[in-house]
């Protein structure tokens, strides 16, 4: 394997909060190159955390520590606020989990497309406009002048979410943290919004890091799963071979879903082991 | 079949007034047996929570007619009716106040409706929940979102209903607290015998939850199925095997 | 800096209600109808108890005494352009009494009625005004009284009937205007805010050296102090003594004062079961520590005085005898104890909203608490504490009143004299009668006074009236005020007495 | 002697109140405090804010104790003094000492802002949270009302206490409190308009809870916090008009050594001797920020949005 | 015949529920006003102040008493004054102050301009310097930038209006002299400008006297920042409250993923999303200043609006006082509606 895009040693997060300490991430190491990696953890495993922590987004409480966090030339725990503004949107992008939050209410969507490519781009607004269009056009939006003029409010979730995919994508990063993109949203507009993210994917040659509590999904999507649990990486295995994982917590989360397919008086609950988080990293 | 716990018969619900009028929910006709558990399944804003909140009595204004036990509903619903009925919402963040401390959550539904053995009746509930006496003096913030969730279920049973609406109790939890809340509802409903009608957009928790299901397309019933239909994907409706597809799992398990 | 041919002044006027001189009760609508109206006889500015003649060139007594001619100025004219005649003034001083608000007492005291005035007062030719009266007065008290009086200023009848409304007399016209005879007249007059006097053209007595009177409304003692401070204004009327007494030692600016027919006196309702007693008024007496509070709260703004005439007045008694009282704890102490209240009482002090209310109640309140009695202090707008005097409905309260006459029977006739004292009489204006305080004998003093013409056994008269009022009188009259402001050196020949000021004569 | 109600020694009653486990309603109230009280002290501003508060409250409580002179003797040779040793803060217009006065004014001016808050937040929480919860016609009546008092002037509403119930301290505070409540009132219909729609208020509701209740226990301790701030905000102005009431014989009388009264009177020696009007506004100037400070940070600890 | 049949019909759904609910909205501004005319009145009147010795003096007889009760209405039943009041009002008189004779509308119409002058000025100051001082104070939240400005936002509220005013004379006009002082005016100007609008700002600009306008602007301006200096204070608490709240929204934390710099998210997503409540906070303190800041104008002998009406009442003036009063309410019952219009224009969600 050839240089990777990103590289993590041993990121720490730590909140210290009202003297109490919230280990959120610990330990966490991964390579990652032109893929599609996916973390899944339940609730609270520190998934967004060290999705954050890459773009520098952590709240002002974290503390954050690493032995690298090396994406292509740059420190991302060394770079300035300045530099940090440069790659934010345009080398690394982050598409957040709910649009219905994630987008400024009172803003046209198509103008918050259009100013995420202006923030990268000396170019006019007539320009902007165009390529703002043109990315809405992209993820399969069929009427982008009308929608280009419509306020967050007046979307559905799944466009809403595509809308960000837009936004988020329109400076054609070289890595795309993707964190619950499609939870808020039903199954079936689930299907449409990662199809569209895969092709704006393969289009570019983006790397792209998928957080989920949907093994499943993750499973269908990814090419490498990440498994967190409490802050720490537990497996760290090729998405085809997540039918076949070793870790008994990995089992345990794949069981507890329903399905179709085998039904079931019963569903199997995850034990948890505090073990776990000391056993030598994956 | 007897006479159903729950009839819901061309009901039809809409919001707004004049030219911004819409209707979201549109004639929609379903009975529930006693003891039965219904699941209602579509996408988001097909209008699944708008029946649910209905049926409580939290939007008085329907059209057509709701019937508990063949008896109409008024519109202003009385106490006995909440002894009935009982609600579980999809957001444990949401649906606890955030000031209450758990014993305070649980013992005002019996103030209300001046039930007695009060404290005897919150530990049998929270054991039955599978929480320990040590969270009834717990404020939610101290709570995890399963925990928070198992207190609002106590809440809704506490005061014995025979009828659970349940809307999207697991949709914000994460899958293993999923597994275990469902569990959960299981567990009671055939301790208790309830009667469950569920609202969910994840067909393969309905398929595990219920012995009846109704698909529902921008506030219509599209169709009746049973679980075994749905896994076999014997559906009528485009629509309802488009869902299917989109539901299928791809982790393929080994063994 | 001000404009050098004007004179600008800062004043509270918040009080002015109107200009119609049969209406006017306040200090400051007084002061300028004074210089916009001229009466038949003005003060000497040095004396106040002398007149010399103004719209009047001279005048003579009949030898009954109870006819005054008065010989009137010829080819007068209003600022209007009409000639001004005596039947003018003889309009304007029966109108007063057809209106009958409070300024008709000048005139109804001394025997003047609606019904009679048709008779008593006449203009036999265009410049001679004739008074005819009932008794015989003093002349002086006259000359004063109704004379000098801003209700025997000369208004311009055919102008003010022109707009007369609801046969007001004009009264409506004259809230906002004057239209008189007389050195200055109103050039505008702004609620709360201004007043803007000019020099009249047509007006033949001695010009005014400053052709326009500029007065700005300020409420604010220490904002008055700033502007005279900085030469905003030349002179500043409302000050407050600290504020004086820092003034008076700085370079351009100077404090000027003139000793007024006014008042301050704590006064006590005898128809309360307390106050019934004289006893009891005479140990309030010896509660207040005169010469202390002239020296600190009422310095330059009063000094103590305690009779009925004030000090400059016909009759008043000299200083020493005027003011027999002092602190004196024990006395009272013996005294109510006398009048069986070893123990103290407890009873209440109304006082309004001037600057001196609170203090002089709280120094009573004070003084009163060493020797067992409590009073319990009430603060009210003025109006409103007007209203509970006039209403009987008071305790005690703490209070001020003006004469309008240099002659101990200005007082005498409302402090002293009661006319009726039952409460269906409703002698409001009297604050003997306000006070329930009714004394048979010194009624008949004041009312024989009035009319004894020997001035040696008149001031006899007062004097013994004065010393058993001040022992038993309704009130405790604490102090005589000064009118005081601080001008700037600019500002030459300010003149004025107690009763009058004289804009005419300042120059700059 | 055993006496079963004294608390367990100091260590363990540390103990049981961090426990985070409590057994008891008490021990988790008592818990719910304790945390409070740490999330408190961790706001410096906040603590500062009660240490004057507290420096106050004890100053009006052992008024007596610390008092070096009569607050109503009044010396006339001596008014006006320069601060010394004798008069720490000097004397007023009539000999009084100020230092004193300052003290025992401390009783009567927390008593009339205390109580105008205590009266007029309930009035405003109440209208706000019945307005807002009902809407519709309900809220239409009662915002009108509101706005009517909002505009109704405060001065005529003071006169005719006076006139009604007579004067004194307690018709003052009764006056201003009925001027206070609007802007609660508008504060707490807002909240309540964002509370209304959450889900566990249609919980309750689905509990078969009463309009009255779900309003009393549910809606009015969302608000609270917010109110809590608004009010303590309008501390100087609350002080500031119950002197302002001082000549209209509503409000503390002479020689009641109230603060806005002292300030009102030293009003006209402001110029020649500052220092008379200096001690009573700052007094209030450091209490309303204590007041203010106290309420941030009670804002922030009780808003669960904060956790 | 068909096509235009159904535009009527749209149109009627969409003109006629907004017709009614404008009529509907007029129609309680109306009663409003009337409950607070009605309210005012009837407290007005049973005040113990005395409006006929308001008038007449201290020193008048009673039949002089009588007959000025009886000219000013007086003498009738509460009820009969109170109708002929509202009738009056109905046509829009609000009959003449009791103390000056003149029509309380010209009272108004002279004092209501010089406060709204001066509010309006304080209010662009308090605005202009609060709001962006509330939104620093949010951005660097607990930091010394935060208290400072905390602290001195509430030093301005909570020191005596009166005791700043004397104070800035003290410093502003008397020491320094940079400041024109007390009044509206210098004297030797006031007769130079004719009022048209009553503002002398713009009455000066109108008539293009600059000299004038420049002594206008120096005597207003003391009074208008310590105005200002209050609204500030309330303005940027409340601005900084707000702007806390959606500092710690989700978009917040998109809008940087984007790279946009922290200064540009502030101002052109955050701040967006609070002025809504930041103007009806500043329209709702602009409203409290109109109504008269009754000490400042007082120590400024600013012949204005609170002055009026505080004198009015105190000499139990209670036309004018009613009328006064009237004024008031429209202000709020007007800021209040223009604020609803603007919320539901700014932000689209409450359509
Ligand atoms: N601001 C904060 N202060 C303190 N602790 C925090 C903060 N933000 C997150 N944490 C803690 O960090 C841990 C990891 O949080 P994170 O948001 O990364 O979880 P997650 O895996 O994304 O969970 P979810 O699936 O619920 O989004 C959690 O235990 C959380 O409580
Ligand atoms: N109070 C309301 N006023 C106006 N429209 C409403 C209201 N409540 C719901 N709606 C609309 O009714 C439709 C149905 O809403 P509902 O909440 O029933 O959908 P749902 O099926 O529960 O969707 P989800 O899965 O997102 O919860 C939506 O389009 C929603 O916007
Ligand atoms: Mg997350
Ligand atoms: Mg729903």
């Amino acid at each position: 394997m050839q240089d990777p895009l990103l590289s993590v040693r041993d990121l720490n997060i730590t909140f210290r909060s009202e003297g109490r300490v919230t280990q959120a991430v610990r330990g966490v190491s991964f390579d990652l190159g032109a893929e599609k990696l996916g973390i899944v953890g339940e609730s609270g495993s520190g998934k967004s955390q060290t999705g954050r922590a890459l773009m520098r987004l952590s709240p002002p409480s974290a503390e954050i520590t690493a032995e690298r966090m090396q994406f292509g030339g740059i420190d991302l725990l060394r770079a300035s606020e300045r530099q940090m503004m440069r790659i934010r949107g345009n080398d690394i992008a982050m598409i957040l989990q709910d649009p219905k939050y994630s987008l400024n209410p009172l803003m046209k969507v198509g103008k918050q497309i259009a100013e995420a490519y202006r923030m990268h781009h000396r170019v006019g607004r007539s320009e902007a406009r165009s390529r703002a269009m043109a990315m809405l056009e992209s993820v399969h939006i069929r009427d982008p002048e009308r929608v280009y003029e419509l306020l967050p409010h007046e979307v559905s979730g799944g466009m809403g979410q595509r809308i960000m995919i837009a936004m988020m994508l329109i400076a054609e990063p070289k890595l795309i943290i993707a964190d619950e993109p499609t939870s808020a949203l039903d199954v079936t507009v689930r299907r449409q919004v990662l199809s569209v993210l895969q092709e704006l994917v393969d289009r570019a040659g983006a790397s792209l890091i998928f957080i989920s509590h949907d093994l499943n999904l993750v499973a269908d999507f990814c090419d490498r799963v990440l498994v967190m649990y409490r802050g720490r990486v537990l497996e760290n295995l090729p998405a085809a071979a997540l039918g076949q994982a070793r870790h008994p917590y990995t089992r345990g989360l794949l069981d507890s879903l329903p399905r179709l397919d085998h039904p079931c008086d019963e569903l199997a609950v995850p034990v948890r082991d505090p073990a776990w988080l000391d056993a030598p990293a994956a | 079949m007897t006479t159903p716990n729950l009839e819901v018969s061309q009901l039809s619900i809409a919001f707004g007034q004049g030219s911004s009028r819409v209707e979201v929910v549109k004639q929609a006709n379903f009975g529930i047996g006693k003891g039965e558990s219904y699941g209602l399944i579509g996408e988001s804003g097909c209008g699944k929570s708008t029946i649910l909140r209905a049926v409580a009595g939290l939007n008085p204004d329907y059209e057509g007619a709701l019937l508990i036990d063949g008896f109409e509903l008024p519109r202003r619903r009385s106490k006995e009716f909440f002894r009935k009925v009982q609600m579980v919402f999809q957001d444990p963040y949401a649906s606890l106040h955030p000031r209450k401390m758990v014993q305070n959550v649980l013992i005002e539904p019996l103030q209300i409706m001046g039930l007695d053995r009060r404290q005897e009746r919150i530990d049998t509930i929270l054991s039955d929940v599978g929480l320990d006496q040590s969270f009834r003096f717990r404020f939610p913030h101290e709570l995890s979102g399963g925990q928070r969730q198992r207190i609002a279920i106590a809440r809704a049973l506490i005061v014995e209903p025979e009828l659970v609406l349940l809307d999207e109790p697991t949709s914000a939890l994460d899958v293993s607290v999923q597994a275990e809340i469902l569990n959960l509802l299981n567990r009671l409903r055939r301790e208790r015998g309830l009667t469950y009608l569920m609202v969910s957009h994840d067909i393969a928790v309905v398929a595990h939850m219920c012995d009846r299901v109704a698909i529902m397309k921008d506030g219509r019933i599209l169709e009746k199925l049973t679980p075994e239909q749905l896994r076999n994907g014997a559906v009528s409706e485009a629509y309802t095997s488009d869902f299917l597809a989109a539901s299928a799992p791809a982790v393929v398990r080994a063994g | 800096e001000t404009p050098a041919n004007a004179l600008v002044m800062a004043w509270n006027i918040d009080s002015i209600s109107t200009f119609d001189p049969a209406q006017v009760g306040e200090v400051v609508t007084n002061e300028l109808l004074q210089n916009t109206c001229e009466e038949l006889v003005a003060r000497v500015p040095s004396d106040e108890a002398e007149v010399r003649p103004a719209f009047a060139e001279s005048w003579d007594v009949a030898e009954d005494g109870k006819t005054i001619t008065f010989h009137l100025k010829s080819g007068a004219v209003f600022p209007s352009g009409n000639p001004v005649t005596a039947q003018d003034t003889m309009w304007s001083l029966k109108r007063v009494i057809s209106l009958g608000y409070g300024n008709a007492a000048q005139l109804t005291d001394y025997g003047f009625t609606e019904e009679n005035m048709d008779e008593r007062i006449t203009a036999p030719d265009d410049t001679t005004l004739v008074l005819k009266f009932g008794d015989v007065y003093p002349t002086s008290l006259l000359m004063q009284a109704i004379a000098a009086n801003r209700v025997a200023g000369t208004l311009d009848s055919k102008l003010i009937m022109e707009h007369e409304q609801d046969g007001d007399l004009g009264n409506a016209y004259l809230k906002d205007k004057t239209a008189c005879y007389g050195p200055y007249s109103l050039a505008q007059w702004n609620q709360g805010q201004s007043v803007v006097l000019e020099a009249n053209e047509t007006y033949a007595g001695e010009k005014p050296k400053l052709g326009r009177v500029f007065i700005r409304h300020v409420a604010e003692t220490g904002t008055q102090r700033l502007m005279v401070e900085n030469g905003d204004v030349d002179i500043a009327r409302d000050l407050t003594p600290d504020d004086l007494r820092e003034l008076e030692a700085k370079d351009g600016v100077y404090v000027t004062s003139a000793l007024k027919p006014q008042l301050i006196f704590w006064t006590f309702n005898a128809a309360d079961e307390i106050f019934d007693d004289p006893k009891v008024r005479r140990a309030m007496k010896y509660l207040i520590d005169y010469d202390a509070l002239g020296d600190t709260v009422m310095q330059y703004l009063g000094t103590p005085w305690q009779s009925f005439a004030q000090s400059g007045a016909l009759g008043a008694l000299p200083k020493e005898e005027a003011t027999p009282f002092s602190l004196d704890l024990d006395k009272a102490k013996a005294l109510l104890t006398e009048a069986g209240y070893p123990d103290g009482f407890e009873a209440t002090i109304y006082v309004g909203s001037l600057p001196w209310s609170a203090p002089l109640g709280q120094h009573v309140q004070q003084n009163a608490a060493k020797i067992g009695v409590t009073f319990n202090i009430e603060q009210m707008a003025n109006a409103q504490f007007f209203a509970k005097v006039r209403g009987r409905d008071f305790q005690t309260g703490i209070k001020a009143w003006q004469t309008g006459v240099p002659d101990a029977h200005g007082n005498a006739s409302r402090l002293v004299f009661n006319p009726d004292n039952s409460d269906e009489a409703k002698a409001t204006q009297f604050p003997s009668w306000r006070a329930s305080f009714y004394d048979e004998t010194m009624n008949e003093l004041v009312t024989a006074a009035a009319v004894e013409t020997d001035v040696e056994k008149r001031k006899e008269m007062y004097a013994e009236l004065q010393k058993d009022w001040m022992d038993n009188g309704e009130m405790a009259v604490m102090f005589q005020t000064y009118f005081v402001a601080a001008a700037r050196d600019t500002l030459k020949d300010w003149t004025w007495n107690g009763f009058q000021v004289y804009y005419g004569m300042a120059s700059k | 002697m055993t006496d079963i109600s004294s608390p367990p020694r100091s260590g363990s009653l540390g103990t049981w109140l961090r426990d985070p486990n409590p057994t008891s309603p008490l021990q988790a109230r008592l818990h719910q405090s304790w945390r409070m009280w740490r999330k408190l002290r961790r706001n410096g501003s906040a603590l500062l804010g009660l240490a004057i508060l507290l420096v106050i409250a004890l100053a009006a409580l052992f008024a007596p104790l610390l008092a070096t002179h009569d607050i109503f003797a009044q010396d006339l040779g001596n008014r006006l003094a320069l601060p010394s040793g004798e008069h720490w803060f000097g004397t007023d217009e009539l000999g009084r000492d100020i230092y004193s006065r300052l003290l025992y004014g401390a009783r009567i001016t927390l008593y009339i802002a205390g109580l105008t808050a205590v009266i007029s937040a309930p009035i405003g929480l109440l209208v706000g949270a019945v307005s807002g919860y009902f809407g519709g016609w309900v809220d239409t009546v009662m915002m009108r009302v509101t706005e009517i008092f909002l505009a109704f002037p405060s001065l005529v509403l003071a006169l005719a206490f006076v006139s009604a119930l007579g004067p004194g301290i307690n018709n003052a505070i009764i006056a201003i409190s009925l001027t206070a409540w609007p802007p609660i009132a508008r504060l707490a219909r807002a909240e309540t308009l964002i509370i209304r729609r959450s889900d566990y208020i249609s919980a309750v509701r689905l509990q078969g809870a009463s309009a009255l209740r779900i309003i009393a226990r549910h809606v009015v301790p969302m608000c609270l916090p917010s109110v809590i701030a608004r009010v303590t905000l309008n501390m100087a102005s609350i002080i500031l008009s119950a002197a302002g009431l001082g000549f209209l014989g509503l409000g503390a009388q002479p020689p009641s050594p109230e603060w806005g009264a002292m300030l009102s009177s030293a009003r006209q020696f402001i110029l020649s001797n500052g220092f008379v009007a200096a001690a009573p506004g700052m007094a209030i100037l450091l209490t309303s920020i204590a007041f203010n400070l106290v309420g941030d940070g009670l804002r922030d600890v009780l808003d669960p949005r904060h956790d | 015949m068909t096509k235009s049949l159904s535009a009527t019909g749209r149109g009627r759904t969409i003109v006629l529920p907004r017709l009614v609910g404008g009529l509907k909205t007029l129609g309680s501004v109306l009663v409003t006003l009337l409950g607070l005319a009605a309210l005012t009145f009837m407290i007005g009147r049973m005040l113990p102040i005395d409006p006929v010795l308001a008038v007449l003096g201290d020193n008048a007889t009673q039949d002089a008493y009588d007959a000025m009760a009886a000219k000013m209405g007086l003498d009738q039943p509460l009820l009969v004054q109170f109708a002929d009041y509202l009738w009056n009002i109905l046509h829009f008189d609000f009959g003449n102050s009791l103390l000056s004779g003149r029509p309380v509308a010209d009272e108004i119409a002279r004092v209501f301009p010089a406060t709204m002058e001066l509010a309006t000025l304080a209010m662009i100051i308090g605005t202009g310097i609060g709001v962006p001082l509330g939104v620093v104070a949010a951005v660097y939240r607990n930091s010394p930038i935060d208290h400072v400005a905390r602290i001195v936002s509430l030093l301005g509220y909570s020191a005596p209006n009166f005791w700043l005013g004397l104070m800035g004379l003290v410093v502003f006009y008397s020491v320094l002299g940079i400041v024109g002082g007390p009044g509206r005016i210098d004297m030797i100007y006031e007769f130079d400008l004719q009022p048209v609008t009553g503002f002398f700002l713009i009455d000066s600009a109108l008539a293009g006297k600059w000299d004038v306008f420049g002594n206008v602007l120096s005597h207003l301006i003391l009074p208008a920042l310590i105005l200002a200096l209050s609204a500030l204070a309330y303005v940027s608490r409340m601005t900084r409250t707000f702007m806390i709240d959606q500092l710690e929204q989700e978009y917040v934390i998109a809008a940087r993923a984007k790279g946009i710099g922290r200064w540009r998210i502030v101002w052109t997503h955050v701040f967006r999303n609070v002025a809504v409540q930041v103007i009806t906070v500043v329209t709702l303190s602009y409203a409290f200043l109109l109504e008269g800041a009754v000490l400042t104008e007082t120590v400024f002998a600013w012949p204005g609006f609170g002055r009026y009406m505080t004198n009015s009442l105190l000499s139990g003036d209670m036309n004018s006082v009613v009328g006064c009063t009237l004024v008031i309410g429209v202000i709020f019952v007007v800021l209040n509606l223009f604020c609803d219009i603007l919320y539901r224009v700014i932000d689209p969600r409450t359509r």
